[in-house]
């Protein structure tokens, strides 16, 4: 059983269709940079389903235009958060962004695999302990990359 | 295989989730708090705009959290991206279009940026929007010609005192024997730039903590090339 | 005077605003900003505490009375936790001094910040702004020790996080169609009306799950051995001891104020219960201290969470006590397992190295695995006879994973133990031999000792705990607290 | 506040720990501690009458924690066992002054950790055994078997690793006890033992079983019982010698003691008979009986097999564990009086025993039975002692251990367990045999060339030994002085009391009197002896003087057949047994690893985002469903 595409449908479908995408995104990437950007993606969705939680029906936005008689205005509180929301969200975005440079810099690649291995084999010779997985094939066929000769100051500071 | 399987979770949990929202009555919120706020807050705030009421009065500390995240996001790429600007030099300059375009647009974007936020409580804008502006205005130099640096001194400086500025005026009303972040010195003439007594002052800091650490932050990954 | 509670989260947040201009005017004066904020951060709460007549009181932001405002609640759970922030905050404070330690105490001062937000707010978004600037300091943190390890584990927990407050303000979107509120104790009014249904045990479960993931609840959980391998030994004791309490608190309030459905508790139940299998299970085999630890904090916290279904809030004590042991004694495992990092095999004679780091190690395993009289024991006293009260057969497998997991637990730990007291193989120089020193050491002494008082007095602090939890459980002391009878009554 | 008997015994106690954890280091630390331990010995001796009277002595000290109520107190059960562990304590520690100690310091060992893990194990036996409710007497199980892995840990080496596998059964029985707590607790709303007492009455048999599965196999890992056996005989056996002496004697008794507390006296021996396993003819008695008759045979075989002196002592240290919980769950007034004399007589033989093997490691430096032989010319008198040990192990007349074996055999023959007598005697004729191979590898045969220059063990060790080897003959005789606590302790727990007389039972199942026996067999010796000594026809020969299959021996040469002792036999009986149970354990540990690789597996190849989102659609579509 279907519903008839009500307005509503259409907002929520949206709403939860990028918020959706955005998680499938986050999931079938194997693109570190597109996993982030997936979950721009879903943060929009959800930040739009914030709105719609306040949205009302023939009403204005929630500002006063005279001092008499008001018109309906939607919720503002949703608004404000919303506000938030996304002021949040930039923030963690561009701080993925810059550590995925450094890891760009480091590992020679964005793949989330390939990161992860790159990742195990460090923790494990930093800690002096023989890694714990099997070697045969674990990335199939392709070889990881090879790791810039140019190392960076392990600080990640200027030298 | 593994990409059908997320597929079809993804999919699969979008239509829970729809179920799910279906159950909200949409277009008529429940509005508890909203219409309370919408009734009281021109005259606890004196600000029209009641959206900035609501971000700068009754969730003024979600304000002050999410500066700070912005100021934690900026720290930490500095952290991470360091002072080392790896290939700042590397990269094209600018043509001239963008390079006067630049020059001539900058003083405009501040005009508007400071504009925006001045007027935060009336219309619909504020520290935010303007900090954007703020930032955009500052980064555009920084396109035109990629060597420029921007001067991350003063940028932090800004940063410091104007998120500092904020809790001050928090404080302030603490001081004064209110509530922390209490506006203060309300007047009552809706409407007018200087109705709404410390709200402007906090969108100011507002717009210039987020215009600054923007700044700082787009700087950064500009001038941070992954090399090859 | 409750006023100052205020003071508690916004003078973190100006330190660490004004932090780096400080520090570039004079160093010798900045670095004395951060622990002098904190310092008095303590000594209110701690003035809050012993002042105060125990009574909860709440404390309107911005002067608007709480459900249009955001409102701090301080009851005497949310002060201990606060205060715990607070202190912890100061006790594991970036003291190393170099180009980066401003950025780096500026974030911790951060974190402290958004760690007191969470114990004392009152407002579900709010709770969520704090949540992220948790998370967002915590990343900073972390990649700060500047290894491509960490930035790995970084942008991993990063993204998980991501999506972990994507579903979170999914659940408070809902959670606001449905009612028109944020305040907790507006809706713990409302709740029984509009949000015991359907969209109400989504929302929970939406939240539960964003949540989790800082309270290393079991499938979100995957970033946990990664970060804490990989950042510094004391902000993995920061967030493995309080951090992820913190969150588990907020899941509790909610789970006591205003979702009430069983199947809440159930899917936590079974969501812990599969935390503690795998996290004591995969620390079985960890072949590196901070990892074991990691895993066996994942296992701890299934714990907590399987204490925190009991219905009705019954396992309100067993949570706070093993919270709170848990904090103790995984602060002091990690500050130990600051000397003694790398392969668990090179920490061989050890022990004759540094006897008191041994001897701390053997005390906090003991206590973790439940020796009596050490305060573990009490702890999962508590929690055991509450499970064995229940009659529903998930609770009592919940006993039984229990019981299993500690016993592996008690036999992986004890490896540990039988290896650092083992003597040094003949081949190796002494300086070779790891050794635990210094400050880290001095602060894991702190936490032992503190550990050996809490047994000597365990009587009193069992009543204050029993006290405590009588307080947090009562939902309308909550609602009556912020929502005063008298009106204009509220402070 | 006045000090009760048992408060000043427990400062005693305390005092001891403070006195070896302070002054531990000093020269005269042991034996300091070793008077101490008499001093707790003459405490104990001032509450006699609770071993002849019954009543009970309470301990000031209680506490309330988390509404719980903790208390303390003794009573002739409690007083019983404290006076053979202070006993044990007392000569074990006398045993290590002096000429034993400075070896150990010498091999490089810590006499100070020694003393205090001692003083420890005793402190915490004490507290377990005062135990006045249920919680605190899971406290002191706590206690003592953490003090008891801190003794055993103390050698470094195979011993850590054999108290790492000790702990590990431990903690496992321990958390077993923790849950039946927890359920007896949620059923009375109480631990302390009137309350449960009264809600035993009205459990569910399920809960019941549950119970008594949950409790007897977490105090069955203590006592050694089978299938849990396999820590016990290389932990005691790797201790440094008078701690095994001390462990020996007494640790896995603490088993028993919280058996009879918990099982006989507030579940009752009638309830548990009561709980019958489907589809079988038994019960849960039986099922106990049987666990204990397989716990005397297998491990008193695989002590046949060994070649360490220590690990023979402490395999059948498992062995005679079984016999106890064979005569404490027939549970008639000699079945009873047999198990808990048994308890005394094991600790006097098995303390004399251990201190006879570590004397001969002192003076030889080896324990293993396939490196010695003869040394009875150079110490007879460490001779003597084994000899009076092994006969009250295998359990013969004239020594202890044959009255408290006799009493348990005529229990069963009475009850009508024909089936239950047969397989203990089974386990009586291993002991016989393996105890040859010990007293026969060790002093008989000829002397080795290594071994020409030893001397007998010194004063300081030989003076606990000998005081030990009287005990066991002296309450052979009069087995009336053991058996007069035992008969207050059997009215504590609530079995029937036994009737005793000086020499013996006296009863109308069953008769039996030590003066008598004794002076029959003197008799016989000494017409023996006369005749011998009047014929005048013996030689004395020199040990090497000798002859093998028609050909003399010459003096480079010498003759010991110790190597593959009881080939054939060990041929007939195989490894499976023990093979087996090693298996299990294996199995077990390697489903652990397993799992645990496959958890880390779930860590470290983890697409989190996908558990995630899985585990979100898990719940969404529960809730929607």
């Amino acid at each position: 059983m279907i519903p008839a595409l009500t307005p509503e449908l259409i907002l929520y479908a949206t709403a939860i269709g990028l918020t959706t995408i955005g998680l499938a995104g986050v999931v079938l990437s194997v693109h570190l940079f597109r996993m982030v950007l997936s979950l721009v993606i879903a943060e929009a969705g959800v930040n739009l389903m914030l709105v719609l939680a306040g949205y009302r029906w023939d009403a204005v936005a929630p500002i006063l235009t005279s001092l008499g008689e008001q018109p309906a205005m939607v919720d503002p509180v949703p608004q404000a958060m919303v506000l938030t929301a996304i002021v949040i969200g930039v923030g963690v975005q561009a701080l993925a962004v810059s550590i995925l440079i450094r890891i760009r810099q480091r590992y020679a690649t964005l793949d989330r695999w390939e990161v992860a291995e790159r990742m195990d084999a460090d923790i494990a010779a930093t800690a002096g302990t023989p890694r714990d997985v099997s070697q045969e094939a674990p990335l199939g066929e392709r070889p990881l990359p090879p790791i810039p000769a140019k190392r960076v100051d392990p600080s990640g500071s200027e030298s | 295989m593994g990409n059908l399987t997320g597929l079809l979770f993804a999919g699969g949990l979008g239509f829970m989730l729809l179920a799910i929202a279906g159950g909200l009555d949409f277009g008529a919120p429940p509005m508890l708090i909203g219409s309370a706020i919408q009734a009281q807050a021109p005259a606890e705030t004196g600000a029209t705009n009641i959206v900035t009421s609501v971000v700068l009065g009754y969730r003024a500390i979600d304000t002050l959290g999410e500066l700070s995240i912005l100021f934690a996001a900026a720290a930490s790429a500095g952290l991470v991206l360091g002072r080392r600007h790896t290939s700042a030099g590397t990269q094209t300059e600018g043509g001239f279009i963008l390079r006067t375009g630049g020059g001539i647009l900058f003083p405009l974007m501040m005009t508007i940026g400071f504009y925006i936020i001045f007027h935060g409580h009336l219309t619909p804008g504020g520290g935010f929007q303007g900090g954007v502006i703020l930032a955009a205005a500052f980064f555009l130099p920084l396109l035109a010609r990629p060597g420029a640096k921007l001067h991350h001194s003063t940028l932090s400086l800004i940063e410091g005192f104007a998120g500092a500025s904020f809790i001050l005026v928090g404080l302030l009303a603490l001081a004064e024997g209110k509530a922390f972040l209490q506006p203060l010195l309300i007047q009552d003439t809706l409407g007018q730039l200087f109705s709404a007594g410390t709200l402007p002052l906090l969108y100011l800091a507002v717009g210039l903590k987020v215009g600054a650490e923007l700044a700082s932050l787009l700087s950064r990954l500009a001038q941070t090339e992954a090399s090859q | 005077m409750n006023g100052a509670l205020a003071l508690t989260i916004a003078l973190p947040l100006l330190g660490a605003f004004l932090l780096p201009v400080l520090m570039r005017v004079s160093v010798a004066f900045g670095v004395w900003i951060g622990p002098a904020i904190l310092a008095y951060g303590c000594w209110i709460l701690g003035d809050l505490w012993l002042t105060g007549s125990m009574q909860p009181f709440s404390v309107a932001l911005g002067g608007f009375a709480p459900p249009l405002g955001i409102n701090l609640y301080a009851d005497t759970l949310a002060l201990l936790f606060a205060l715990a922030a607070q202190l912890l905050g100061l006790i594991f404070w970036p003291f190393k001094l170099d180009q980066d330690s401003a950025r780096r105490q500026a974030l911790m001062l951060l974190l402290v910040a958004a760690s007191t937000g969470l114990a004392l707010s009152g407002d579900l978004f709010n709770l969520y702004v704090f949540y992220e600037l948790t998370a967002v300091a915590t990343f900073g943190l972390v990649a700060a020790s500047g290894t491509s390890a960490a930035y790995a584990a970084t942008i991993r927990y990063l993204i998980l996080s991501g999506i972990g407050s994507v579903l979170t303000l999914f659940g408070i979107a809902l959670i606001y169609g449905q009612t028109g509120t944020l305040n907790l104790a507006h809706l713990a009014q409302l709740a029984p009306e509009q949000l015991s249904n359907e969209l109400g045990l989504a929302a929970f479960l939406s939240l539960l799950i964003g949540i989790g993931v800082k309270a290393e609840l079991f499938p979100v959980n995957t970033w946990v051995p990664e970060v804490y391998a990989t950042a510094s030994s004391r902000l993995s004791a920061f967030l493995a001891g309080l951090v992820s309490k913190l969150a588990l608190l907020i899941i509790l309030r909610l789970l006591l104020l205003v979702f009430h459905q069983p199947e809440a508790a159930q899917v936590i139940l079974i969501l812990g219960i599969l935390g503690v299998v795998s996290g004591e299970l995969a620390a079985w085999r960890a072949k590196e201290m901070r990892r074991m630890l990691a895993f066996s904090s994942i296992g701890q916290l299934g714990v907590l969470f399987i204490a925190m279904a009991l219905p009705d809030g019954q396992g309100m004590l067993a949570v706070l006590a093993l919270a709170l042991h848990h904090l103790v004694i995984k602060s002091g495992l990690f500050m130990l397992a600051d000397g003694w990092g790398g392969a668990l095999q090179r920490l061989r004679g050890s022990a004759a190295a540094s006897p008191l780091a041994a001897g701390l190690f053997v005390l906090f395993s003991l206590s973790l695995v439940g020796m009596p009289p050490l305060p573990g024991f009490w702890a999962k006293f508590t929690l055991i006879t509450e499970l064995a009260g229940q009659t529903e057969p998930l609770y009592l497998m919940g006993l039984t994973v229990f019981l299993l997991a500690t016993v592996v637990e008690a036999a992986y730990l004890f490896r540990v133990a039988a290896i650092i007291y083992q003597s040094a193989p003949q081949e190796r120089r002494p300086d070779e031999i790891p050794k635990a020193g210094g400050l880290s050491l001095a602060t894991a002494g702190l936490f032992g000792a503190g550990l050996i008082a809490t047994t000597l007095l365990i009587a009193p602090v069992g009543d204050r705990l029993q006290t405590i939890a009588a307080q947090a459980q009562d939902v309308d002391l909550y609602i009556n607290t912020v929502f005063p009878a008298t009106p204009g009554a509220s402070q | 506040m006045t000090l009760t008997l048992l408060d000043e015994l427990l400062l005693f106690s305390g005092a001891t720990l403070l006195v070896a954890l302070f002054i531990g280091r000093g020269l005269a630390a042991g034996w300091m501690v070793t008077i101490l331990y008499g001093g707790q010995l003459l405490t104990l001796l001032k509450m006699a009458a609770l071993g002849y009277g019954g009543g009970i002595i309470a301990s000031s000290l209680s506490f309330t924690v988390m509404g719980q109520n903790l208390s303390w107190r003794f009573d002739a059960l409690s007083w019983f066992f404290a006076l053979i562990t202070l006993g044990s304590a007392l000569l074990s520690s006398w045993f290590a002054c002096g000429a034993w100690e400075r070896s150990y310091a010498k091999q490089g060992g810590n006499i100070w950790l020694f003393h205090l893990a001692m003083a420890l194990n005793v402190l915490s036996m004490l507290i377990l055994l005062a135990s006045g409710d249920l919680l605190s007497l899971f406290i002191g199980w706590e206690l003592v078997s953490w003090a008891g892995f801190l003794l055993m840990a103390l050698a470094g080496g195979v011993a850590t690793q054999a108290a790492m596998r000790y702990i590990t059964y431990a903690m496992a029985g321990g958390m077993a006890i923790f849950g039946g707590l927890a359920l007896v607790y949620s059923s009375s709303g109480s631990l302390q033992l009137d309350a449960v007492l009264i809600a035993v009455e009205s459990m569910s048999t399920t809960k019941l079983w549950l119970l008594v599965i949950l409790f007897g196999g977490g105090f069955g890992v203590k006592m050694g019982l089978l299938p849990f056996h396999l820590w016990q005989a290389p932990a005691y056996a790797e201790t440094p010698g008078p701690g095994s002496a001390f462990l020996g004697a007494i640790s896995s008794r603490m088993g028993l003691f919280a058996i009879l507390l918990v099982l006989v006296k507030l579940f009752g021996i009638v309830n548990i008979d009561s709980l019958k396993i489907p589809f079988t003819l038994i019960d849960a008695r039986d099922l106990l009986a049987w666990i204990a008759v397989f716990t005397i045979i297998f491990p008193t075989f695989t002590a046949m097999k060994q070649n360490d002196a220590r690990h023979l002592l402490a395999w059948h240290g498992i062995g005679q564990g079984g016999y106890m919980l064979l005569g404490v769950v027939v549970a008639d007034a000699m079945g009873g009086a047999g198990g808990l004399l048994h308890v005394f007589n094991h600790a006097t033989y098995q303390a004399a025993l251990f201190m006879a093997v570590t004397a001969v490691i002192h003076r030889t430096g080896t324990a293993d039975l396939n490196k010695l032989g003869g040394l009875v010319v150079r110490m007879p008198l460490s001779f003597m002692v084994l000899l009076i040990g092994i006969i009250g192990l295998a359990g013969l007349p004239p020594m202890n251990g044959f009255v408290s074996k006799w009493l348990v055999y005529r229990s069963l023959l009475n009850e009508g367990m024909p089936l239950l007598f047969l397989a203990a005697v089974i386990g009586t004729l291993g002991t016989i045999l393996s105890v040859y191979k010990l007293i026969h590898n060790i002093f008989l045969g000829q002397l080795r060339v290594e071994h020409e220059q030893v001397k007998e063990a010194p004063w300081s060790m030989m003076a606990p030994m000998l005081i030990l080897a009287a005990i066991i003959f002296i309450t052979g005789l009069f087995p009336g002085i053991p058996l007069a606590w035992v008969a207050s302790v059997q009215e504590v727990v609530g079995l029937p009391a036994t009737d005793y007389t000086l020499g013996g039972v006296e009863s109308v199942s069953g008769s039996l009197d030590m003066i008598w026996v004794i002076g029959v067999l003197f008799a016989g010796f000494g017409i023996g002896a006369v005749i011998f000594y009047s014929a005048g026809r013996s030689k004395r020969v020199h040990q090497l003087d000798n002859y093998a299959g028609g050909h003399f021996l010459s003096a480079d040469v010498r003759y010991q057949y110790s190597d593959n002792f009881y080939a054939g036999l060990m041929h007939l009986v195989g490894g499976w047994y023990r093979g087996s149970f090693l298996w299990l354990e294996k199995s077990v540990i390697s489903l652990i690893d397993f799992l645990s690789l496959v958890m880390q597996g779930l860590y470290r190849r983890a697409n989190a985002e996908f558990y995630l989102l899985s585990t979100a659609l898990f719940v969404m579509a529960w809730v929607v469903i």
